[in-house]
């Protein structure tokens, strides 16, 4: 089935060039049949060679199937080749069969939008990168996927052109993450002049004869690939991005705010595990930087009453989870989360969508309200997002991926109480926020109508994805529980297994500890914005509370912070430098010779005396330097 | 003897064009095009005809060679050979030579001929630099490349165009005149070693020069390629030509005059200085940096549409500068991409800023907005190479800095390190660029027509040509391999500790 | 005067017999269209008497003359340029308040004085061309009596002339008091031996340098050039720009051969000096000059200035460098000013720039030649002005004179600003339809312009294939 | 009897009517008075002429002397010629009110 692999990204690819080219001039019907037709053709094809890779799994552990060579010279020779193993197995599923429901759901979404085919053009081109990026084999090739899906983000976020603030905030995710790309190409070269090749493979077997561990240049290349990862998954120096990425529409926001790109991040730092296991500092941060975004963002997502940004601020929260799970060496644990994530924040995502396209673009949580019974499909999913959200014990699959990740914390071998501490309390949080936007937007008096009640093709996808957020949970149970490792048996061909400390034992207790945090969550949540609302009202008087607020309101002031150290001084120092001062050297040579030819000018008087004193002059001159020399 | 017979076409083509364009308007266009295209299709068959010869990795890497007396009291012949990086620029000319003829298709109304005299004279000039071997004889087409490009400035340019012809004149004709004086200074030197009086390449090569003298020797040379590949002290010129010369003269301006600077150091200023180029490496590198950094950020600030471009063309000169003095064979072939790529995308920029200027009267980005409303195939291009001058993979542009970066890297981390952080400048500029014009509020005023069927096909040709380079340049890197390789026996030592 | 030293002076006796010869058919009133004809024939049959000369060169005709092949090279340059400036003032002086009959008399007499200082070799006969020449020039400068500035240029020109005459024969009597002899080739004797030169005599030689320095119009004598040539008719200031000068720096040479001046620190120190100044200060006095004649009036300036970088290293190369400069200077300096002559009408002259206003549009043949004249005296490839250049400073930088080659390169930039700001106008504005009705006289404006389009071919094909005028310079030689 | 007058002698005399001659000339506003003292710088020269001649015992300063003379005539004869039609024009011989062409 080797030779099958180059059609999962050409699908999608094809959709792009024959929408971009001919888009304009098709009917709806045809655009739409297309652009979602190629990506679920994309999917089945993926289903396809997943189960041949599953059932007779090849011996080297992976496919490869080289396109042409890209370029060749002196000694660097890339090549376009897909490699195919269990992990990029994992991400193209996610990424395709996610992907295929996210087109059906815009089929109807986006119906009414006068640049339909633009927009199916661009979600192409989107799942091409990002499978482009998840099937390299080298690091270049994996860089054009990389830089792809964040031109696909850019194009996508500022979809709807007429405002400019959206294309402000489609500049800003670009060249925040541009950022980290650029760290990222630095590692690249590091690693070039390291290991004299890019190929992921053979650096992943040389990386540790090369450096012994704790190397200072395993730091450096795993603290710039860590740069990039950050960016691409907006985690902490670099988490401003994604809240305004909402800007987009909302499928945009599930596939690849949600599901895809953001978690890109993650696969790098995964692919690339040796290079981090050979630096331990540098799995310290990761762990770290994974532990204070989750808090961060908690906090933001509680404050924030745009719908969208909730779950904006959630997701950037989900992935401080998994890079926790990475920082801690639990590999397989973060890439199981990120597969559960995927799957119930494409679903909240959607779910919001449909609530929002109900009542007329309200996106403002506070104007919601008493859609329980207005739109029951949606609520019930949404429901079983958040439930999968706050991780509730055994019916949803988020408290298998997220308790495993718990449970590392502690006692993995690298982990600590403080790690844990903070994941614990990032736990509670998740459940407060979620259960305040539920009750928000679901429960209380109604406060806008609803216009238009979703339609099927809305509803099928949210059904599929609220199916597996319940269902998928169930291939990795936690040891106590029957401890099936369906999931991480087949992860180990490619990633390593957790190291457990020594003493790691108790898991149980850990367990009620999670779930008691969940429901104590849940129950605070209730009392503060069902019960007792005027309770709020209270909290919000007094000052304190209300200058927290608003800090927490701005994303702990990161953006505020961005904007007056980098932003404003370079703005002033190119406006100031408008009309290049170097051009003024060059003005002032004119000006001095005019300025010369001005005073010559002077001397041709019309004088005959003036001339006849001129040479007369000239002549002393000349003879005064003869006598002279 | 396709080499004279180039030169000759497109001279004779410009002559036609003159005296034909007295009594008939639309003669000279086609004219002036059937040149470019016959020579251009000459050039295509000689490349597929050597293209299996440079393959074998025969050293000798000079295709082609002509030679005949001119001034033989003073040992000048009319000297012109090609090899690969040659024949590789001259068909770069000729094909930007048809995309200028055919974006000035409906630009250009009143004084036709001269006009397509000039334009098919610049090219001669070019073509000749690239192909001149007798110092002599490349000063004589460097200076001949000016005369017209000063006219078509001057002439056909938009409101002070007399400053900006003046500028570029001035700019280019004091460098050159150095030039001119290190290349006698030379000549004479060689005299003195040898006692035989010529200005042939080859025999100048070997000429053995104190150190002192060779310095100021190589600063003449450096200073004229300097200019005309606007390094940053010398850049202030660029600018103005640009936002003033008509679409067809900053295209040439962009896509061919600039490279003409980079030709020269790899041609003259490396194989006839080389020790002094390696000790003056690091500055030329800085310099180079400089110019990614400070190209960037005055890019940024500008709100004429067209010098924006320029400058984002100052900033992508600086990679060619720093991959140039990095003395390794990926940053020369990566400087070679990078010449070809950024006449493509910065072409295709130009041309767009031009037929902006046709339909809005105005060169202005905060007067425009919206417009991809009305011209959506516009939109799309101009993202295209909007991504192209950032350096997106899958473009040809990455290709090139990437290598550039890439041989740089190695042998000067932190200089590449600071060039890198010039990447983001560029996605800055890039952004507004497209978000000033296309994005925001729709404007209420006249619908404004998308591409016409000539534009649609200068722009696909452009966007198949940076698609092609970006995904498969291995017949531009094969094509450059043996002059680069002749670049390895002036620098071993730096060409040998590859990784 | 025996047979060969008839001979050998055949076309100086041709141009004065000539003078005497149209001086004659005016008294017998002969009408103007016969003079200008006899005038042309004269002048053509001097110019071909040059080529019968027999070969036994240098032929010295004790004491005053001596003919040898780089005098036979310069009279036939002179000779050449005022074939040209003659058949250029047919056109200029139809409809002129003046009858021009005496002009070409003055004419005849003025080439004479040049021709006589191309071949002199002594004291006197140096004083005698001169001034055979400078006499004549105040007559022809101030032609139209009745309009001020001819009058004005008249007398500025006769009282200057006069003075610097002075200067050179006072330091002629130094000379002759320290050496005992007036003739060239017997002083290389007198000085062969010594290493440096006697106060005296070097004092003596400042002095013929004032006078030699104002015929060449170098920097500090050079005040007066502007205004004599904006004042005088245009052939006489294109006479003035080329002959006068051509005919003065021959001597020149021929004399500091003879002493063998380059020797001597103090004489380059003081060539060096004025070589710079004039270059920088002839550039820059012209830089935003609105009346065009007398831009090129400083124009002249500087490539006096040129001319001087090629003649001070004194090697091989510069003798021919500067002869090869002073041919190019001639036919194009002939050629901007034919274009003046012929574009000027009755009253006034085409003076202000203004008027050059999209000349291109209006007369392309015409505009075509001023461009390539204008190009030619900036130095830029294709005209003979680049190989004039390129050989200049392949003579300075020969011997190591890097200032010199320096500063004629960065002077010579500020010459492309003026030189392009005329171009610049010839191309901007609108073609206005009414072009001027047909000159009075299309016969004579069509010579005039054939002349000019065979200079500026001559200039073009000098510009492509030089080696055709190197070698015929290689042949003529000083030996 | 030859008195010995010392050839310095006259040397300084020819000098001094010289520098007196080029005074003349800056000073005097008058043009007729100019070409006069023009005319007295060329007989300074004359003169030291005559004096080379007579040093060396040689014609020559003399034959120069008559050829100076000649040309002093004929540069006078054109002057007053010009003299005369600047009268007719500007009524006054003031060499200051001829400055039209400048610049």
């Amino acid at each position: 089935m080797e030779h099958l692999l180059w059609l999962i990204p050409a699908c999608p690819l094809a959709g792009f060039l024959i929408l971009t080219l001919t888009g304009k001039s098709m009917p709806p019907a045809w655009v739409a049949i297309i652009g979602a037709g190629m990506v679920s053709l994309s999917a089945i094809f993926t289903i396809i060679i997943g189960i041949d890779f599953l059932t007779f799994p090849p011996a080297s552990g992976h496919h490869s199937q080289t396109l042409w060579t890209w370029m060749e010279v002196a000694d660097f020779h890339p090549k376009i080749t897909l490699y195919l193993d269990a992990l990029s197995l994992v991400f193209i599923f996610v990424i395709t069969f996610i992907g295929a429901l996210i087109h059906l759901y815009s089929v109807a979404f986006m119906a009414f939008d006068k640049d339909y085919s633009r927009f199916f053009a661009c979600m192409n081109l989107f799942v091409f990168s990002m499978l482009l990026l998840v099937l390299a084999d080298n690091l270049l090739l994996l860089y054009l996927g990389w830089e792809g899906v964040g031109l696909c983000s850019y194009l996508l976020i500022g979809f709807w052109y007429e405002h400019s603030e959206n294309g402000y905030a489609a500049r800003k995710a670009f060249i925040i993450t541009r950022i980290g790309d650029t760290a990222m190409a630095i590692g690249i070269f590091v690693i070039f002049y390291q290991f004299g090749t890019l190929l992921i493979p053979d650096i992943l077997a040389k990386a540790p004869s090369l450096w012994h561990p704790g190397a200072s240049m395993a730091t450096i290349t795993a603290l710039l690939l860590l740069a990039g990862g950050l960016g691409k998954s907006a985690q902490l120096p670099f988490q401003t991005w994604l809240p305004d990425a909402m800007a987009g529409p909302s499928p945009v926001s599930a596939l690849i705010h949600a599901a895809t790109m953001v978690t890109a991040g993650v696969y790098l730092i995964a692919r690339m595990h040796v290079i981090f296991e050979l630096s331990p500092t540098v799995q310290l941060i990761v762990a770290g930087i994974g532990a204070a975004t989750l808090f961060i963002a908690g906090f933001s997502a509680l404050t924030q009453y745009d719908l969208k940004r909730v779950l904006a601020y959630s997701t950037i929260s989900q992935i401080g989870y998994m890079f926790l799970a990475l920082g801690l060496g639990a590999w397989t644990a973060a890439i199981f989360h990120f597969m559960i994530h995927a799957f119930f924040k494409a679903l909240l995502f959607l779910a919001a969508g449909a609530v929002i396209d109900a009542l007329n673009h309200e996106h403002n949580m506070s104007k919601m309200g008493g859609l329980k019974n207005k739109l029951p499909v949606v609520f019930w999913t949404f429901v079983i997002g958040s439930a999968s959200l706050i991780a509730l014990p055994l019916i949803s699959s988020g408290f298998y991926s997220k308790d495993q990740i718990l449970w590392f914390a502690w006692a993995s071998k690298n982990g600590n109480p403080l790690l844990w501490l903070i994941a614990f309390l990032g736990a509670f949080i998740t459940a407060l926020y979620t259960t305040r936007m539920v009750i928000l937007t679901f429960w209380g008096a109604t406060k806008t109508e609803v216009q238009r009640l979703p339609g099927k093709l809305i509803t099928i996808p949210l059904i599929i994805l609220a199916f597996f957020t319940i269902c998928a949970g169930f291939i990795e149970l936690p040891h106590n529980f029957g401890s099936l490792t369906l999931f991480s048996d087949f992860l180990h061909q490619v990633l390593p297994e957790t190291v457990l400390k020594s003493t790691a034992n108790g898991e149980f207790s850990f367990q009620l500890l999670a779930a008691l945090a969940t429901f104590g969550g849940i129950y605070t949540a209730y009392i503060l914005w069902h019960k007792q609302p005027e309770r709020i009202e209270k909290l919000k008087r007094n000052e304190a509370v209300l200058l927290l607020y608003s800090f927490w309101h701005a994303g702990w002031g990161f953006d505020q912070l961005y904007k007056t150290v980098i932003v404003r001084p370079v703005v002033f120092l190119a406006n100031i430098n408008k009309n290049d001062v170097v051009d003024k050297i060059y003005q002032g040579i004119t000006l001095v010779s005019i300025g010369l030819y001005r005073c010559l000018s002077f001397t041709q008087s019309g004088s005959l005396r003036w001339y006849i004193m001129g040479l007369v002059v000239g002549a002393i001159i000349i003879l005064g330097i003869q006598i002279i020399l | 003897m396709i080499l004279i017979w180039l030169i000759g076409l497109l001279m004779g083509g410009g002559l036609l064009a003159f005296l034909v364009g007295q009594w008939n308007k639309t003669l000279p266009r086609w004219i002036s095009l059937y040149t470019l295209i016959i020579g251009f299709i000459a050039l295509i068959s000689f490349w597929v005809e050597h293209y299996a010869a440079i393959n074998i990795g025969s050293t000798d890497s000079w295709m082609i060679d002509f030679q005949q007396d001119w001034i033989p009291s003073f040992g000048i012949s009319f000297h012109l050979a090609i090899d690969g990086l040659s024949l590789l620029l001259l068909m770069l000319t000729f094909f930007l030579g048809i995309l200028a003829v055919l974006c000035s298709w409906k630009e250009i109304t009143e004084h036709l001929g001269f006009y397509h005299f000039n334009l098919l004279w610049i090219l001669a000039g070019i073509s000749g630099v690239f192909m001149a071997m007798d110092l002599f004889l490349f000063y004589f087409f460097w200076e001949i490349m000016l005369i017209p490009m000063y006219f078509l400035i001057g002439i056909w340019g938009s409101k002070n165009r007399e400053y900006a012809a003046y500028k570029f004149f001035i700019f280019t004709q004091v460098s050159g005149l150095l030039m001119f004086i290190s290349i006698l200074a030379l000549y004479f030197i060689h005299a003195q070693n040898t006692g035989r009086y010529t200005f042939n390449y080859f025999e100048l090569l070997g000429t053995v020069i104190a150190p002192q003298t060779a310095f100021w020797l190589m600063m003449g040379f450096m200073i004229a390629f300097a200019v005309k590949l606007p390094v940053v002290p010398f850049h202030s010129w660029l600018p103005d030509a640009h936002s003033e010369a008509p679409t067809a003269g900053s295209l040439i301006l962009a896509g061919l005059l600039l490279k003409t600077g980079a030709y020269g150091i790899l041609r003259f200023v490396l194989p006839l200085f080389p020790e002094i180029a390696k000790t003056y490496a690091p500055c030329a590198m800085l310099l180079g940096v400089i110019g990614i950094i400070y190209g960037a950020i005055l890019a940024f600030s500008q709100t004429d549409l067209k010098r924006l471009i320029a400058y984002t063309s100052v900033s992508h000169m600086g990679f060619v500068i720093l991959g140039i003095f990095a003395f390794n064979e990926l940053a020369f072939q990566g400087v070679v991409m990078q010449l070809l790529t950024h006449a493509i995308s910065t072409g295709a920029l130009f041309i767009m800023a031009g037929m902006l200027k046709e339909r809005l009267h105005t060169r202005e980005i905060d007067e425009m907005g919206g417009l991809w409303f009305q011209m959506p195939k516009m939109g799309a291009i101009a993202v295209l190479f909007a991504m192209a001058s950032l350096g997106l993979p899958g473009l040809g542009n990455f290709v090139a800095e990437f290598l550039i970066l890439l041989g740089a890297f190695k042998s000067n981390m932190w200089l590449t390190v600071l060039a890198t952080i010039g990447l983001i400048f560029s996605a800055i500029y890039s952004l507004r660029m497209i978000q000033k014009v296309f994005h925001g509020p729709i404007p209420a005023s006249a619908p404004f027509s998308d591409f016409s069927w000539r534009e649609v096909f200068i722009m696909a040709v452009l966007t198949i040509s940076i698609i092609w380079l970006g995904l498969y340049p291995q017949p531009i890197i094969n094509t450059a391999r043996p002059m680069i390789k002749q670049m390895e026996q002036l620098f071993p030592t730096e060409f040998k500790n590859q990784p | 005067m025996i047979a060969n030293d008839l001979s050998a002076l055949m076309p100086l006796l041709l141009l004065a017999g000539s003078a005497v010869l149209i001086m004659l058919l005016i008294a017998i009133k002969f009408n103007h269209r016969s003079i200008q004809i006899s005038s042309l024939l004269l002048f053509v049959i001097s110019f071909l008497s040059i080529f019968q000369l027999q070969k036994p060169l240098p032929y010295f005709i004790e004491p005053l003359f001596v003919i040898d092949d780089f005098s036979i090279f310069m009279i036939g340059l002179i000779i050449f340029s005022s074939l040209v400036v003659n058949i250029i003032s047919y056109l200029y002086f139809e409809g002129k308040e003046e009858s021009p009959k005496e002009y070409y008399v003055l004419l005849f007499l003025c080439t004479l004085g040049g021709c006589v200082l191309a071949v002199s070799n002594h004291f006197i006969s140096l004083f005698l061309g001169l001034e055979v020449l400078t006499v004549g020039l105040y007559a022809l400068i101030a032609y139209f009596r009745a309009r001020h500035h001819n009058i004005e240029a008249g007398i500025k020109y006769l009282i200057l002339a006069a003075f610097s005459s002075a200067f050179l024969l006072f330091g002629m009597a130094l000379m002759y008091f320290q050496l005992g002899t007036m003739n060239f080739s017997a002083m290389t004797g007198k000085l062969g031996t010594i290493s440096s030169l006697p106060p005296l005599f070097l004092t003596g030689f400042g002095l013929m340098l004032i006078g030699i320095g104002f015929k060449l119009a170098v920097v500090p004598f050079h005040m007066w050039t502007a205004d004599v040539y904006q004042g005088a008719p245009t052939p006489v200031t294109s006479f003035i720009a080329t002959v006068s000068k051509g005919g003065v720096f021959a001597v020149l040479i021929r004399f500091f051969i003879a002493i063998d001046g380059f020797r001597f620190h103090a004489l380059m120190v003081v060539f060096v000096v004025i070589a710079i100044a004039s270059m920088v200060i002839g550039n820059l006095l012209a830089l935003q000059q609105k009346n065009v004649k007398r831009l090129l009036a400083y124009s002249s300036i500087a490539h006096l200035g040129y001319l001087l970088v090629a003649f001070i290293p004194g090697n091989a190369m510069s003798i021919p460098a500067v002869s090869f400069y002073l041919a190019v200077y001639f036919v194009t300096t002939l050629t901007a000013f034919g274009i003046l002559t012929i574009l000027s009408s009755k009253e006034n002259d085409m003076e202000n720039i203004n008027n050059f206003k999209a000349l291109f549009w209006d007369h392309p043949v015409l505009a075509c030649i001023f461009s390539t004249a204008l190009l030619s005296l900036a130095g830029i490839p294709l005209t003979a002005g680049f190989i004039g250049k390129f050989y200049i400073l392949a003579s300075g930088l020969q011997t190591g004179f890097w200032v010199l080659a320096l500063v004629l390169i960065l002077s010579s930039v500020y010459g492309l600003y003026y030189y392009l700001r005329i171009i610049n106008t010839l191309f901007s504005g609108q073609q206005n339809p009414a072009s001027q009705e047909k000159t009075v006289r299309p016969v004579f404006y069509l010579i005039s312009s054939i002349v000019l389009s065979f200079l500026t071919l001559l200039i073009l094909w000098i510009g492509i294939y030089p080696s055709g005028l190197m070698q015929l310079i290689e042949h003529f030689q000083i030996r | 009897m030859k008195t010995e007058i010392s050839m310095e002698m006259i040397l300084l005399l020819a000098a001094l009517l010289f520098v007196m001659g080029i005074a003349g000339v800056i000073i005097r506003k008058n043009i007729i008075f100019m070409l006069l003292s023009i005319e007295v710088m060329l007989n300074a020269s004359g003169l030291a002429f005559v004096a080379a001649g007579s040093h060396w015992g040689q014609p020559d300063g003399q034959v120069m002397f008559v050829f100076i003379l000649a040309m002093a005539a004929a540069e006078v004869s054109v002057g007053l010629a010009l003299i005369l039609q600047i009268y007719h024009q500007h009524k006054s011989l003031d060499i200051d009110n001829l400055k039209e062409m400048k610049g």
